[in-house]
């Protein structure tokens, strides 16, 4: 099985492999993936350039089975009407490959991680099972999933945002496909700035045109006084994080790691301190002490213990706080725009790019479905998967859902990106965010540093806290080298 | 209806002999009695009889048969319990008629059956309550019902009444006496209560230490008993014991008591070697307060109304006597008992055994 | 009969007492007992009192906190329209009864089945195997989980109604309730029930089981609780939505990002726990002075 | 004889076929569904695995026992175990038996209060700790408001180690005291009312009675009630979950979330079985020492 001494050999013989096993009758060129024809004839390229029964998205891989087959399936549940969306899409796909029966799982999202794990240690899992490209190292270094470029249009995966692309490739190969987004950025209440007469965030649409962190230190201090001076103990300058389990440390992979890693600088010397920070971790992926303990990263966290300590946000879970009208300012992303703008805005609202430290910084997490490596149906499941990513069905999805398509042409096509500043920010901070840091043991060390980052928020001294933490992620490392 | 035998049964628990062969027969018809201290082993047979406890060595017949490998079900008997075991979900009716619709009878003859024995019992009225409505002595019944309803070969009584109060009890020793006598089924009935014993038994088995100690009908254990043991345990008050040496006179034996007083016993007990030590028995009805005979000291007087019981002490050794008519005497008083010679047991001093 | 037996047992018991001290002693007592219900109801009672309200309300008067966080300003039905026209909350439903339904009456026959044998039988090794048995309640399901799925999945029993009950229907607890149970039932009556010539299963069934009525009321409650509120298990084996439970339902309420349905989730939780307040006041009359009291002196 | 001598019993040799078959049903669920899996995981604490797909890839003895003990987490874990348990058990216990004796007697609003605390039973455990961590959060939380409105300081519920053990027990004994309070209800009900009469006229007072008779007769089910609730502590799991994570500092992680976390958080499914493995032998031991125990003061 996978020793981890000899990963870099595994890895380059993982598509080969899958290939072989999957394909290897159908068509030898598609062994070769690096030389992968892009069959790019559609206008866009999420619209069928292979020329396919129906509408098979960037799909180029062979014919689809005549053989009665059924693929299976999962992902995160949804609310009905997007639920409705996701059936219609299987039905017409029914309605094409009559032989091919989809069966669909629906899960709660905090527990797909459990179940994909039940699923692949049994060795048995669906065909298609819903991930997150952080995982991506991990994909690719365990040979969970199926490389996506042998059954894909490189146009197609070009027209993914960089950001989310690359962070979703591992050794060139695409191991997971992400299909909607939500960049993090600031949304801001605006009847609570014009009431206490403070200013609100800049609304600019670049991507580096925001405050600094020193900046919304001083605001939230400002909006924070002059509220408890007006007799309000209910309303905070910060919502309370909605991310994860919601309050402090329960997402550092899309929340905490912000402060962290926008007082990096990726273009810093190699093995600065400063650009360590930004990495987060070794570049081999093994090694966290040096990393997520740089003196910078404990000034970050210091900064975001501040936000606790001067009550500018609330220490616990405060769930819908933003939306409920009780903080002036949210970490928040597109969702919030486009949910606003669909139901009607509660109050009057603005968005602003995220703080920034020594770089603007933010990150972006996707979800991205991946083709589990022991489907029986490769060239099948790809397809299943390319159409409903196809230029119909993700603006169907986006109608329903509204978290941002992933796909550059899918975005240039909704007039509402390019007018309203609102979402202008959102598509430049896709196309500027930054990826996680990659590490096969990812998953590891974002269980250990949100606690971390939690009894950091409640007080304890950030430098000891993360120097604790980086051992601790050593030593859960330890096991993928 | 049916004999019983024991024949050397013997019972072991865990190791300890709590049976040491047991051997009597239970004519057809009779109503023998089981009575012991407790631990003597007497509701431990009973169980065996009934085949609730496992035989480990002898044999145990019913009418002839011998059941040691029977279940109990298919022993024909039926047995009343110490708490009744009245099933507390089931009305009297139902508890009357389970024994029956587990035999598998028909309906209409259960009803009949059931019928019955509540006549005989007067239960009429109460047949369609719980047992936890009933008082006692109710219970009671109901518990009898039970066993009377199938018409078994034998009844095992075990301790039956020992959980109601005194007056009730006596009245349920009659009544039980007297549906023997209506039903004439073969009875085993187990007590540590001698006076139930002897007022409802044909014939009696005293045990003791898992060791029959004697058998016979009331009157002959009263009159002769077998030992020290089944003298002191048969009769209320119990009878005395005196321990003493018989020594040679020429009127015959004397009896010599530890305290140094003596008393002639004249003829009555020929055959026993003079010297031996030996426990004189005196019922205390048999003991006459008058100017002869042991001087005693008055320890405590009991007037009961019909009689008085006097407690002294003669030579440090306390002694029951029954006086018929009403006396003056009070604590401290010195009086003198003399024993109607003619009625004396003689037991050896060393096994306890009836001399001669 | 059973609360005839109950007021004469009381007014027993409170017969010796002065009037007045049993008035301040009911007055104390009832005072006690409202301040017990407050605390254990209030959760309850709040979700079900948010349940009346719409999302967006649930949000907005959620802060700060005023009566109308804990009262609906608009009481509104909406959510359990959601719930049951929307949602098809009632398959999820429908379901969990299945999956109860299932476990319950297997915990039942299991339990008592052995339950009696380890308390009323002999055999050998009965108390070694009783002790073995009792081994399994201390084994968390987070720990077997996989080898457990394994274990299912070889049976091909994946996402069907069985693999929802099957594993958790013989409970060591059941066992350990239903044999202390048979224990306090007096010895004698088994006696009297052989020597009246029933069989080992018809004591069981006829004497044994109707006297343990509380006992079983409380593995019927306790299994039916515990099957209801199972999650993890039925989120892990059960594929199909239309077949998954209530519980994994109202889950998928909750967990959607940015896009709370807290009122279908509040109305999902109300609906939920009102069957299991229900069957619990069922079997209350159960726990009743008087069904063992009187039948052994 | 091959037997002990029991089997002599004729009316009772029927049970040497009987017994075992009657439990045999239970016995073979358990065996398929839990000792099986048990086994499995007993195995897999002596076992390597791949960190990725979770499958075992070698044996590797006691490794996995060396390394969690050489963890401080699971040192910590440990302790925050027998804590947890002496909690419970010390909450819960007196307070069940409290409730109970309290609903058995017939009172005005004894329906309502039996109601309440069957309906905290029934709440989902998923539930109650969303409920309760609503009550316990800071600032916006209802124990927070309610100490605000009487001008108390604001505490630091789920956030301070030591009151965010005794903030999960008691969210715990909330939902749980129904179980062993139904437990100790039913007993109390089977106790024949003329005991109590009986010691009335003995001169017993009500703490004499409860003390001479309630707890002696309840012996069985206070066993009961202990064993449930030490079962119980020891398997607390998704309130530490949902309330603290375990934390802060790890000060809130007992061994069932240790464990949890090494297979679902941090990928190594051998030290969770070797760690789980531990807690199993010592929650026998404890069961073990609190039947002795048990059973030498009354003296059986």
């Amino acid at each position: 099985m996978t020793k981890s001494s000899d990963l870099p050999g595994l890895k380059s013989s993982l598509s080969r492999r899958t290939v072989l096993r999957g394909i290897a009758a159908t068509a030898g060129v598609l062994a070769m993936p690096a030389i992968l024809p892009s069959r790019a004839f559609a206008a866009t390229p999420g619209s069928n350039p292979g020329k396919y029964k129906i509408d098979l998205g960037g799909y180029t891989g062979p014919e689809l089975t005549n053989a009665p087959i059924t693929l299976k399936i999962m992902r995160q549940e949804f609310p009905p009407e997007v639920n409705a969306v996701m059936q219609a899409q299987y039905d017409a796909f029914s309605a094409a490959y009559p032989n091919i029966t989809i069966q669909e799982e629906r899960v709660p999202y905090g527990d797909l991680p459990t179940k994909v794990q039940v699923y692949v240690t049994s060795g048995s899992a669906p065909d298609i099972m819903m991930g997150r490209n952080d995982f991506a190292s991990a994909y690719a270094a365990g040979q969970l999933t199926l490389p996506l470029q042998q059954f894909l249009s490189a146009d197609f995966i070009e027209d993914v945002y960089a950001p989310l692309r690359e962070s979703a490739t591992i050794d060139g190969n695409l191991v997971c496909l992400p299909w909607e987004t939500n960049p993090v950025y600031m949304a801001f209440n605006r009847d609570i700035y014009d009431k206490l007469k403070i200013t609100p965030p800049p609304e600019v649409g670049e991507f580096d045109g925001g405050w600094t962190v020193e900046q919304y230190m001083q605001n939230f201090d400002d909006v924070t006084k002059a509220l408890r001076a007006s007799g309000d103990t209910q309303t905070f300058a910060l919502a309370a994080s909605g991310y994860g389990n919601g309050g402090p440390g329960s997402n550092y992979t899309q929340l905490e790691s912000i402060w962290v890693r926008m007082m990096g600088d990726p273009k810093a010397a190699k093995d600065s301190s400063v650009y360590n920070t930004f990495m987060g971790v070794s570049e081999d992926g093994f090694t966290a002490s040096g990393y997520v303990n740089t003196p910078e990263a404990a000034a970050g966290l210091a900064n975001y213990q501040t936000v606790f300590k001067s009550g500018y946000t609330p220490t616990g879970v405060v769930p819908d706080q933003f939306r409920g009208g009780a903080a002036a300012v949210t970490f928040s992303g597109t969702g919030t725009v486009k949910r606003f703008l669909k139901t009607g805005q509660p109050f009057n609202f603005g968005m602003s790019p995220a703080p920034k430290g020594t770089i603007a910084y933010t990150t972006t997490v996707a979800d991205s479905p991946t083709i589990y490596s022991g489907t029986p149906y490769p060239a099948e499941t790809a397809a299943l998967l390319a159409f409903i990513c196809n230029d119909a069905n993700r603006f169907a999805f986006h109608d329903a859902w509204g978290s941002m398509p992933v796909r550059k042409t899918l975005v240039d096509a909704l007039p509402e990106y390019a007018s309203d500043q609102r979402l202008v920010l959102g598509t430049n901070v896709a196309d500027n965010a930054f990826g996680p840091p990659k590490s096969v043991g990812w998953f590891d060390y974002f269980s250990a540093i949100n606690p971390a980052v939690k009894d950091i928020a409640l007080g304890t001294d950030p430098q000891t806290r993360l120097n604790d933490v980086a051992t601790q992620i050593d030593g859960l490392l330890a096991k993928y080298k | 209806m049916a004999s019983v035998q024991m024949r050397k049964v013997i019972k072991n628990f865990a190791g300890a002999e709590v049976l040491k062969g047991v051997d009597f027969d239970i004519v057809d018809g009779e109503f023998l009695s089981l009575v012991g201290p407790s631990g003597c082993g007497k509701s431990t047979l009973l169980r065996m009889i009934a085949g609730l406890e496992d035989i480990t060595g002898g044999e145990i017949h019913i009418a002839g048969q011998v059941v040691n490998g029977l279940a109990a079900k298919d022993r024909d008997i039926a047995m009343v319990f110490q708490n009744y075991a009245l099933y507390p979900h089931m009305t009297v009716r139902e508890n009357l008629s389970f024994a029956l619709e587990m035999r598998g009878e028909f309906k209409a003859h259960i009803e009949k059956q059931v019928a019955h024995a509540a006549g005989i019992l007067g239960l009429e009225q109460l047949l369609d309550r719980y047992p936890r409505q009933l008082s006692g002595g109710q219970q009671q019944r109901v518990a009898m019902g039970r066993a009377i309803v199938r018409n078994p070969q034998v009844f095992l009584f075990d301790e039956p009444l020992s959980n109601l109060d005194a007056k009730l009890r006596v009245q349920m020793r009659t009544e039980i006496k007297d549906l023997h006598e209506r039903l004439k089924t073969t009875t085993i009935y187990v007590t540590h209560d001698q006076i139930e014993a002897m007022t409802m038994a044909d014939r009696i088995v005293v045990m003791r230490l898992g060791v029959v100690e004697q058998i016979g009908t009331p009157l002959e254990l009263y009159d002769h008993p077998a030992n020290s043991f089944v003298g002191t345990f048969i009769g209320s008050p119990s009878m005395n014991l005196l321990r003493g040496r018989l020594v040679g006179g020429d009127k015959g034996l004397v009896f010599e008591h530890g305290g140094g007083q003596s008393m002639p016993l004249g003829a009555a007990l020929s055959g026993v070697v003079p010297g031996t030590g030996v426990d004189l028995g005196i019922r205390p009805e048999h003991l006459t307060l008058g100017d002869t005979g042991f001087a005693a000291k008055v320890v405590v007087v009991e007037p009961t109304g019909a009689e008085t019981q006097v407690v002294a002490d003669i030579d440090g050794q306390r002694v029951t006597a029954i006086v018929k008519d009403r006396v003056s005497i009070v604590r401290g008083d010195l009086i003198h008992l003399a024993p109607d010679t003619a009625r004396v047991h003689c037991f050896d001093a060393g096994t306890g055994h009836r001399l001669p | 009969m059973a609360s005839d037996t109950l007021s004469i047992a009381d007014k027993i018991i409170a017969k010796p007492a002065p009037l007045t001290q049993i008035r301040r002693g009911t007055v104390f007592g009832a005072m006690g007992l409202l301040l017990v219900a407050v605390f254990f109801a209030f959760p309850i009672v709040w979700s079900a009192l948010s349940s009346l309200k719409s999302t967006d309300d649930i949000v907005k008067f959620r802060y700060p906190l005023t009566w109308w966080t804990f009262f609906p300003p608009f009481p509104t039905l909406e959510n359990y329209y959601a719930l049951f026209f929307q949602l098809n909350f009632q398959r999820a439903l429908l379901n969990t009864v299945i999956a109860s339904a299932g476990q319950v009456i297997i915990a039942v026959v299991t339990s008592t089945l052995a339950g009696y044998a380890f308390a009323r039988l002999r055999f050998p090794l009965r108390n070694a195997l009783f002790g073995l048995l009792l081994v399994t309640a201390f084994i968390p399901l987070e720990v077997i989980l996989v080898p457990l799925y394994e274990v299912v999945k070889g049976m091909g029993l994946v996402s069907t109604y069985p693999a929802l009950f099957l594993p958790f229907a013989c409970s060591p607890f059941g066992i350990y309730l239903m044999r202390q149970a048979f224990q306090s039932i007096p010895v004698e009556l088994d006696d009297a029930a052989r020597v009246d010539g029933a069989s080992t299963l018809k004591i069981f069934w006829r004497i044994a089981l109707p006297n343990v009525k509380p006992a079983l009321a409380t593995l019927v409650l306790i299994q039916f609780i515990w099957s209801w509120n199972a999650y993890l298990w039925p989120l892990v084996i059960i594929q199909d939505p239309s077949m998954q439970i209530a519980q994994v339902a109202i889950a998928g309420y909750k967990s959607v990002p940015n896009f709370p349905l807290d009122g279908p989730l509040f109305a999902g939780v109300t609906v939920v726990t009102i069957p299991l307040v229900a069957i619990a006041i069922i079997l209350q009359r159960y726990y009743v002075r008087g069904l063992m009291s009187s039948g052994i002196r | 004889m091959k037997f002990p001598s029991w089997t002599g019993n004729p009316t009772r040799r029927g049970e040497l076929v009987i017994g075992p078959l009657m439990i045999l049903p239970a016995a073979l669920g358990l065996c398929i569904f839990q000792f099986w899996p048990l086994g499995v995981a007993i195995l897999n604490s002596f076992r390597a695995f791949n960190p990725f797909n979770h499958r075992p890839n070698g044996w590797v003895g006691f490794g996995n026992y060396q390394a969690v003990l050489a963890d401080p987490s699971f040192q910590s874990s440990f302790w925050v175990s027998l804590i947890y348990m002496v909690l419970m058990i010390v909450i819960i216990i007196p307070s069940a038996l409290g409730l109970a004796i309290l609903l058995d007697k017939r009172m005005p609003g004894t329906a309502l209060a039996r109601g309440a605390i069957l309906g905290a039973l029934a709440s989902s455990e998923a539930v109650a700790a969303l409920i309760w961590n609503a009550i316990y959060q800071p600032n916006s939380g209802l124990l927070d408001v309610i100490f605000q409105t009487f001008g108390l300081p604001s505490q630091p519920f789920l956030t301070d180690g030591h009151l965010a053990v005794v903030c999960i027990v008691i969210m715990t004994a909330w939902k749980d005291i129904g179980l062993p309070m139904l437990i100790f209800l039913g007993a109390l009900q089977a106790i024949p009312p003329h005991l109590f009469e009986a010691a009335s006229m003995d001169g017993a007072n009500r703490w004499n009675k409860f003390w001479r008779i309630t707890l002696p007769l309840l012996r069985p089910s206070l066993v009961l009630g202990l064993f449930m609730t030490t079962i119980a502590a020891a398997r607390l799991f998704t309130p530490i979950q949902i309330l603290t994570a375990g934390g802060p500092n790890g000060q809130t992680s007992n061994i069932a979330y240790f464990s949890y976390a090494q297979a679902f958080l941090f990928n190594s499914p051998g030290p969770a079985a070797a760690s789980v493995v531990m807690m199993l032998l010592m929650l026998v031991a404890i069961t073990i020492i609190q039947a002795r125990a048990l059973r030498s003061r009354s003296g059986i």
